[in-house]
Order: structure tokens, then C-alpha cells, then sequence
């Protein structure tokens, strides 16, 4: 019963659904960004998601990747902070290489995490190992490249597994960029709330493909 | 947490809205949300500051006369996304071009650099001067990782002067950049401040302990020590900027003779009797090592809501920049007449 | 409560040591506690506020270039005695007489007064106008029994300017007579500040109430309401101010034209976004009632250590107040330039 | 073993005794100006016995009046805020009305007890039933005039007595003087914080007298 693969509303109603779940997570990301860094990541993401569901809901896109861009625009256009600029990359450069077509398969998932981490990285200059939502996003990327011919619903539960690993990992990091990076070892044993925010969203677009 | 707000996620909005009508027709709104002088002479060469809300009455509270031009606001402890950055830039542009006057986070630098781009765009030219004073969030060799904390208020004030006559956009980079070097700063905190859309305090901290050279948002810096006099804590702080411009190669030590200006900033609860007794310690201990404080600022301008804490800043200045010190200001926050505000 | 003190039973003496080193020259200690400018005229005026500690940057803070001349400091919430407003009497004299200028409180009242009596035996003429700006504290037909609160802000800054000029006392006392007159102030408190020396609270309030009209050390004033919001409470503050207008015999109702200036405090731990947000919305009641907002103040000048709560003032101008009300000044933690705030 | 009447220094060393007291009762004096007042009555009341102390402890004085004048000279000076110059007024103006004698019988108690109060009552402009100290000083320089003629041991006792009535009937006064004025009904059923003080001056000076 799961998805091949995606029309471009059902892209759109999956992006929805992530947001939805963003935004029902606030607290959890509240938490991880009072652990590490000044306890906004969870608001700011909730003011993104809240942003990305006016851009989204009822409206019609001529084409899957313009659902990514319109949600990176949305969120870096309302976010602010590191994570705005960072998620706004990510959906926009991501969704830009999806293309013009109008299915959404595993092979543009794949294109929308390898372009989109590699614009975060050259924005952000974070690599992976310091502690950001790079270390989510690029097991992920990599995942997606490796399960690029499966069905989407398929190749969505390697890649959420990928980064949820990933956000697993950043536990035992000790972060080197953002706000976090002053707590040198004291960052030890806590995941990054980017990468808890990434993880979140591609679970959510999981279980939208796979229903 | 009792706050006096309306809606807990409109607060960044409505408090620039409040902002402009504080400055009562000095300033509008502009775009999203970002605040602009209206009598940006033609010609001048603009400076535009900004960052996250919630540290009031910085950033945007040093909008004003002979100060910034224009502020690009954030949400609360959020940078500004690019296109209000992108918005204020538009509007201070009076064809000479932008100086971007902000204090080093990785979120703000993200996006102005995203709204410099959008600048560039509409061909205008634009610069960037981080403010990295906060000497214990890296060591000197690694300023690039520096935050900026309470030292943007003289900078500010400095550089705000100093575009009054800037010939061009390259002479108000270099003296801003000349203010920055010259500034350096220490903050501790007591108790944290609060989200407002949350009510969630910033940071934990135990009740016997001090946050020794903790960031306005929490950060932490040196690390916790016990609760501390007023007294030992102002020489700690000291100590801590002394042995910074001793340990910068880019600078000279702190000397005998040098004059400077002192600022004592409250994060937020902290009271301005408190400041005080600070300033009373650190006055003392300047004078002792032969320093000049050619003028002091005092009081809450550099918060994190109502954070318990306090900064020291310590800007060098030579002529040039005492030049500039010393031209009268006016902002909803901070003003000041010709000259020192010490006799 | 975690401060930032050395012996809590020397706070007072030790923040008016350290207000001396914040004016770096431009102002003295003199006697037991007491803060006096070095550069006043002779035959000048001269004016003296004062009152209790524990509410910087008022009173003390008020020293300054077209402000006050000096200040006599209690100790902690507790009036000066007269031997300190003595001693600052005789150091800010001049041979023209001195005018006192402070809030309506018993304490300050009776040593005010006292301290009055000591000059007298020095031939020294004293004057008192008290300050009872506070609407909630009893109705207008019992102005003695007001107290006096953040009102003293515009008042001092109107007749310390007016002081630079003034010809004789009785023309200084006149102009601060109107003043008072005109100005008119409620408060709120969300929650008490502290007492240094024991820690305690100043006063206890439920979780989910406001005390309106409340008095800067927690005095009750029109009862405890419910939590509102920024927007609620300011429209209900400013209703209390204009019925006060409206009921007082003594002057006119505010009407549509008239123009005032609006204060907008925080009394302590209340942060400026707060005080925006609700600057925002009285702004908006004022405009719309027809009242020329001529400039506005806002930050936390009246304070009661971190007591939770704001207040409004409202001057209202004529002619003289306002030519006064734009001359520049500069203290510690109040200045201006020339003109108008706002643009 | 009580004492009929007292000499200079055993005056001064009844008022360092209550000085000491009221030092130690600092607390209870805070208490009851946090419910009525502004919380500052105790360590006013600290700061201006401290002040005593250090103006008694070991001088020696011309008469026992000067003993009482030193008193509230010190409080005056020291204190602040409406006690200070009440307490002041009291002291300095009774000590006066004692006159230069060296014995302090009952008859120099009444003399201090009923200048003092009219001095204070002339200054402060409070009556009985404003809810001042002047509840406990009426009551006390009253009972003082009745018991002149006592030994000085048995008049303090019974001017204890009645300054401590003096004291609980201030409980059910309405405050219409100093800070707790605005309090109306709401100042209903505490003591006022001078009047404490004024009861344990007097029950420390009883206290000395029968020893
Ligand atoms: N240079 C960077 N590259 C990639 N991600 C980053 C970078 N800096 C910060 N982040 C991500 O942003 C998250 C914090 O976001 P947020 O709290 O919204 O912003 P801010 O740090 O400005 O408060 C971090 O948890 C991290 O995952
Ligand atoms: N006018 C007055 N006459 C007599 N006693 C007074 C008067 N005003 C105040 N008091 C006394 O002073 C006490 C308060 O003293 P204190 O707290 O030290 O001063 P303040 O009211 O200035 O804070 C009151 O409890 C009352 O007994
Ligand atoms: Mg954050
Ligand atoms: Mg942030
Ligand atoms: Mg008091
Ligand atoms: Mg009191």
C-alpha cells in the first residue's frame, strides 16, 4: 500500500504533513536547543512550518521541485536565525535540482538531499562531525544516492533510518559551529537540534509514502 | 513568568512596532520588519546594524541620530532572514553604498550575507564588520569564532558618528574595523532570561553559581564558579580583558596612560544599583593600573530579557575614535550631548 | 535572589560611590551620601532631588547637565536624613536658595523638612514642591495623600532646565509647580522586587494577578486584577489617567489638540520589549483620542529593584514646559539632545 | 530586686540593651512592614541601633537626658525614612524634657514619654487610630503620667503593658498615615511596624529596670 512514487500534490501534501509534525515537536526541539544553544530552534521551526503551510496549503505548483523551493522561500523568509538560512537552502538549491518533471521518485529524492547538503555545506561551512544538521542530512544524501532506484516508499525508510542514525550520532559529537560550539565537551551526549529537526521531517515524509 | 505581552509569537513584531512609535517620527517601518531613519541625507554612506529581538533595547534601539541608519530585526534570539535584511539595506542605500555593522553568530552572518547578495542584486555595494568582542567565547588567534556581546554599543556609537562624514564606504569599514580591534568584553550571569513564545528559561544554572564570561544568550564561556562579591568579580573580569589585549598579537597590552571607555551593562534583572557597586570596583582597579577612563556608559542595554548578569567593555580609543566618542547622539536608548558625559 | 553586592548593609553607600565614578568627574560626593555637580553657576538656583536608594537610576541619577544640581540619598526605600539632605543643601546653594523637588512620602516628608530646618540656621532659603504624579494612591481632591512616582522623570528634566534660567526661587518653584500640575502617572506590578539586606520580597501577589495601580515599593493601589495582556492594560492605565484629568478641579480634562509627553517605565525587571509592546498600543489610544504625542521616554528609570510592572506618565505641555522640555541633558542614565526625541 | 530609679550610665546601658533587642528583632520588624509597608522597617530600624550602640558603648554622659538626645540623634542620622526622623524626634525631644539630672526615676520615664509624643505627633501629624507608633506612644506616655510616682522597676512594667496594648490595638486600626495608608481595610488585622518597635523598646527598658 505504500508510494512509488509522488505526484506533485501529493508532494505538496507531504510537505504539509511534515510541517504539521514540526510544529507538534516544538517542544522537543525547544529542548534540544535549550541543551546546546539559546532554546529557539523549536519556535523558530514552528514560525517555518507555520510559514511553509500558508505557502502550501491549496495551492497548486507546476512542478515537485517548485514545492521545495517554495518551501525553502518560506522558510527562510520567516525563519531567521542559523536554521532558517540553513533550511532555506536546503529545500531551495535541493529543489531546484529535482527538475522540472512532475513525478517525485526516489531518484529525485536522491537529487534533493545531494544538492541541497552540498549548498548547507558551502553555505555553512560545516562538515560532517561538528555536531550540526549535516550530520543528519548527509548519511541521508548518501543513503538516498545508494536506494535511488527503489520505490519511494522504500527508499523514504532507508533514508529516514539513515537520518535518524545520523541525528543518533550527533550525540557523540562535540560541536564545533553555531551557538553550541563555545560548550567544547560539555555538547557530549545531547543530539544537535538541526539534525533532530531533519530527522523529524524525513520520518514524516516516510510514513506520508508509505500510508 | 508573568509577561506583559499580547500574543506570545508576535511579540518580535509588535515590539518594532512599538519601537516606532517611541522614536515618534524620527523612524518608520520598513518591509517586513526593520526600522529606518527618515533623514538619511543623500549621499551618505550608510550603516545598518541588526540581529535577533528580545536583547532590547539593542540592536534596533541604536537606530538614530548621528548613530545606525536603519536596523534589520530578527524574531526573538533569531537573525533576521535575508529579505528583511535585504529591505532595511534598500532603504538606508542612499548610493554610497552599505556598511553591515553586526555582532559575529552564525545565524546573523548567514543571512545578512544571504541579504548582501540580494543587495548586490540592485547593484548596491555593501560590507560587512563583525563584532567579536566577547574575549571569552574563543582566544584571540581565532576571533572568526568570537561572539559579539555588550561592546557593540560603543562601536556603534562610534561608527554611527563617523559615517556623519564618511567620505566612503572603504573609511567607514576601516574605522569601524579600528573600533572593533580597540574593543573587548567580558559578561558573567546569574540566572537566565526566558523565551517569551515558550516561558522556557535560556539556561540552567545552580543557585551558588556564576556563568564566568557567559554569551547574552547563556553561551558558556570560562565556566561556572561560585558566587562571587561584586568586588571579586569585577577584578575577574578585568583580568580577563587586561590578559586579552596582552595575549592579541594584533593589538598592544593594555597600558599605563591609554585611555578608554568603560561600559558597565546590565543583561536584564540585573539592577542599576548592582552596576554600581561594579563600576565602583572597576573604576578603582583601572585607576590603580594607570589606566584613563576618559568616559563610562552604564545600564541595561545590551539584554537577554530578564537575564541576571552583567558585562564589562573596554573600548581603546585613539583621537580619531575619541573624535567620534565625543559628538552628541540620540537614540530611544542611548543619547548623549556634545563631549564627555564626565566633566 | 542572587546579587551582585559586596556587604549588603553598604549597598546604598557604595552605589552612590560608584554613581561618582559614573560621572567620571562631572559630579562629587559630598557628606554622608550625597551626589553634587562641580560646575554649579554661582547665583544659580539651585535644585535638589533625592529620596530613598534601591529605585536606580532615579533619584540620584538625575544629577546633571540641565538637570538637578545634586542629590540627597537615603539609604535602601528609606528617605535621607536630614543631616545628608543638609549637607547636600549647603553644597548645591548658591546664594540664590535651593529648591527640593521630590516624591510625596512620609519619610522624605518629614526629613526633607528637617533637613529644611538645619538650612534655615545657615540663612539658606529652601523651597519643597512635592510630587504625587500617582492617580491611584487617593482622588484629586486629596493630592497630599499621593504619592509620587515615575512623574518625577519629565519633572526634574523640565525644571532642571528651567533651573539654568531661572531668575529667583520663587520663579524656579512657580515652573515646577506646573509641571507637577500637569503630570499625572499609574502603575502595575506583575511581581515584588527585593529588599537587599534580608532578601525578602517586597510584597507578595498571586501567580495570576496584577496589582493596579500600584506604587513603586508594592503599595496597593486600585486592587489586584487578573493577568491581561499588554494591550488590555495599557487601554485600562490610560483610562485611569484621562478620568483623573477629567475629575481634577484643578486643571482641564486632556482634550483632542493637546499635547503631552508620554513616559512609558519599567520598574525594574520588566523588559523593553515589553515596554514597546505596550507603548505600541497607548500610542494608539492616544492618537486615537486626539492627543499630539509631542515625544515620548521609555526604559526602566523608575525602578524598584527587580520588581515586574511599568508604569505611564503623562505631562501635558504648554508653551514654557515644552521649550523647556527640549533643551539638551545629559546624567548617567537620562539624556538628550537638543529638540525632540522623535523627528 | 527590681530598681527604683536608675543612674547615667545604667540608663545608657538600658538603651544599649535595647538597641541589642531591637537588633535581634530585626526580622519580626521586616515581617511587619512587608505586610504594611515597604519591607525596610527592620534593618532601618538594625541601621539605626547600630548607630546607638556605637554612639553609648562606653561614653559617658552629663545627665541621663543627654543619654536619650545621644539616642535619637543617632537614629536620626543614621536611619532614614519616616522612623528615622520619628524615632529621632521622640528621643531628642523627650531626652530634652528630662532635664540634667543624674537619677532617671519615673517621673523623668513620664516626662520623656509625654514630650516625646506630643513632639512626635507635632511633627508627623499622626493621631491615635491612624495606625502609627503613636498608638503604642500615647498609651505608654499616658499609663507613664499615671505611674510617676512608682518605683521605676514597677512604672516601666506597667507602661510595658500598656505600650504593648497600645501595640495590639494598632491591629485593628485602619492606616491612614505613611505607606499603608493606600492599604484601607486591607491594613485590618496586623500590628504597625513602629508600634512593634515602640513595645519592644520599652519591654527591653522594663526588662533592664527588673534585673
Ligand atoms: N553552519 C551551519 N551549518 C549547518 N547547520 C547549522 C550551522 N549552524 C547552525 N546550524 C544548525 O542550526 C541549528 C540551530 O538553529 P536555530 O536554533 O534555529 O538557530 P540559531 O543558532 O541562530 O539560534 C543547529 O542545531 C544546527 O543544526
Ligand atoms: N506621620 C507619622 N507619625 C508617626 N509615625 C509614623 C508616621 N509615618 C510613619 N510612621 C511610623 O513609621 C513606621 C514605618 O517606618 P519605616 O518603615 O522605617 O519608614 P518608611 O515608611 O519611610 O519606610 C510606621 O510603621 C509608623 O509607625
Ligand atoms: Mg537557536
Ligand atoms: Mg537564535
Ligand atoms: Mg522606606
Ligand atoms: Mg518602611
Amino acid at each position: 500500500m505504500g508510494k512509488a512514487s509522488l505526484t506533485i500534490s501529493e508532494v505538496r501534501d507531504m510537505m504539509l504533513a511534515a510541517a504539521d509534525k514540526i510544529i507538534e515537536s516544538e517542544p522537543i526541539l525547544t529542548d534540544a536547543d535549550r541543551a546546546l544553544g539559546d532554546g529557539d530552534h523549536g519556535v523558530g521551526m514552528e514560525r517555518g512550518m507555520t510559514a511553509v503551510k500558508e505557502a502550501l496549503a491549496g495551492k497548486d505548483f507546476p512542478s515537485a521541485g517548485k514545492v521545495f523551493v517554495a518551501v525553502g522561500t518560506a522558510m527562510m523568509s520567516s525563519m531567521g536565525g542559523a536554521s532558517g538560512a540553513i533550511f532555506g537552502t536546503l529545500f531551495r538549491s535541493g529543489g531546484k535540482a529535482v527538475g522540472e518533471g512532475d513525478a517525485f521518485t526516489a531518484k529525485e529524492l536522491a537529487a534533493l538531499l545531494r544538492e541541497g547538503t552540498d549548498q548547507v555545506m558551502a553555505r555553512g561551512g560545516a562538515k560532517p562531525g561538528d555536531k550540526t544538521m549535516v550530520d543528519a542530512l548527509v548519511p541521508a544524501a548518501d543513503k538516498a544516492a545508494e536506494v535511488a532506484t527503489l520505490p519511494l516508499d522504500e527508499a523514504l525508510a532507508a533514508v529516514a533510518e539513515a537520518a535518524a542514525a545520523g541525528r543518533d550520532a550527533s550525540e557523540g559529537m562535540i560541536a564545533t559551529m553555531g551557538r553550541a560550539k563555545t560548550l567544547g565537551e560539555n555538547s557530549l551526549g545531547k543530539p544537535d537540534a538541526g539534525a533532530v529537526s531533519v530527522s523529524i521531517i524525513v520520518a514524516a515524509m516516510r510514513d506520508y509514502a508509505a500510508a | 513568568m508573568k509577561k506583559l505581552i499580547n500574543n506570545p509569537l508576535k511579540v518580535a513584531d509588535e515590539l518594532v512596532e512599538g519601537l516606532v512609535e517611541a522614536y515618534n517620527g524620527e523612524c518608520r517601518h520598513v518591509g517586513t520588519r526593520s526600522i529606518v531613519k527618515n533623514d538619511i541625507p543623500d549621499g551618505k554612506v550608510a550603516l545598518l546594524v541588526g540581529g535577533g529581538s528580545g536583547h532590547e533595547p539593542i540592536y534596533h534601539g541604536l537606530v538614530g541620530r548621528n548613530l545606525a541608519d536603519g536596523a534589520a530585526c530578527g524574531d526573538i534570539f533569531a537573525a533576521p532572514p535575508p529579505n528583511i535584511v535585504f529591505e532595511a539595506t534598500e532603504a538606508v542605500n542612499r548610493g554610497k553604498g552599505v556598511l553591515y555593522l553586526y555582532g559575529n553568530y552564525a545565524g546573523d552572518v548567514l543571512n545578512f550575507d544571504l541579504g548582501a547578495e540580494l543587495a548586490s542584486d540592485e547593484d548596491i555595494e555593501v560590507r560587512t564588520i563583525l563584532i567579536w568582542d566577547d574575549v571569552c567565547s574563543a582566544p584571540p588567534t581565532e576571533k572568526k569564532n568570537r561572539r559579539g556581546i555588550a561592546g557593540l554599543v560603543p562601536i556603534v556609537k562610534i561608527a554611527g558618528a563617523a559615517s556623519q562624514s564618511a567620505a566612503s564606504l572603504d573609511e567607514l569599514e576601516a574605522l569601524a574595523k579600528k573600533a572593533v580591534l580597540q574593543t573587548r568584553s567580558v559578561g558573567v550571569s546569574m540566572s537566565p532570561g526566558s523565551i517569551p513564545a515558550t516561558g522556557k528559561p535560556t539556561f540552567d544554572i545552580d543557585e551558588d553559581k556564576i556563568g564566568l564570561g557567559m554569551g547574552i544568550h547563556g553561551e558558556p564561556g570560562v565556566g561556572e564558579i561560585p558566587m562571587a562579591t561584586a568586588d571579586d568579580l569585577s577584578v575577574q573580569m578585568l583580568d580577563l580583558i587586561f590578559a586579552d589585549f596582552e595575549k592579541d598579537e594584533e593589538v598592544a597590552a593594555l597600558a599605563p596612560g591609554d585611555e578608554i571607555l568603560l561600559f558597565v551593562n546590565s543583561l536584564g534583572a540585573t539592577t542599576m544599583m548592582e552596576l554600581l557597586i561594579a563600576l565602583r570596583k572597576a573604576k578603582a582597579v583601572l585607576v590603580e593600573r594607570g589606566i584613563r577612563v576618559h568616559d563610562v556608559i552604564v545600564g541595561p542595554l545590551v539584554t537577554c530579557q530578564e537575564m541576571a548578569g552583567i558585562s564589562f567593555s573596554i573600548t581603546r580609543l585613539d583621537e580619531e575614535l575619541k573624535k567620534y566618542w565625543e559628538m552628541p547622539c540620540q537614540s530611544v536608548c542611548f543619547s548623549k550631548m556634545e563631549g564627555r558625559y564626565g566633566g
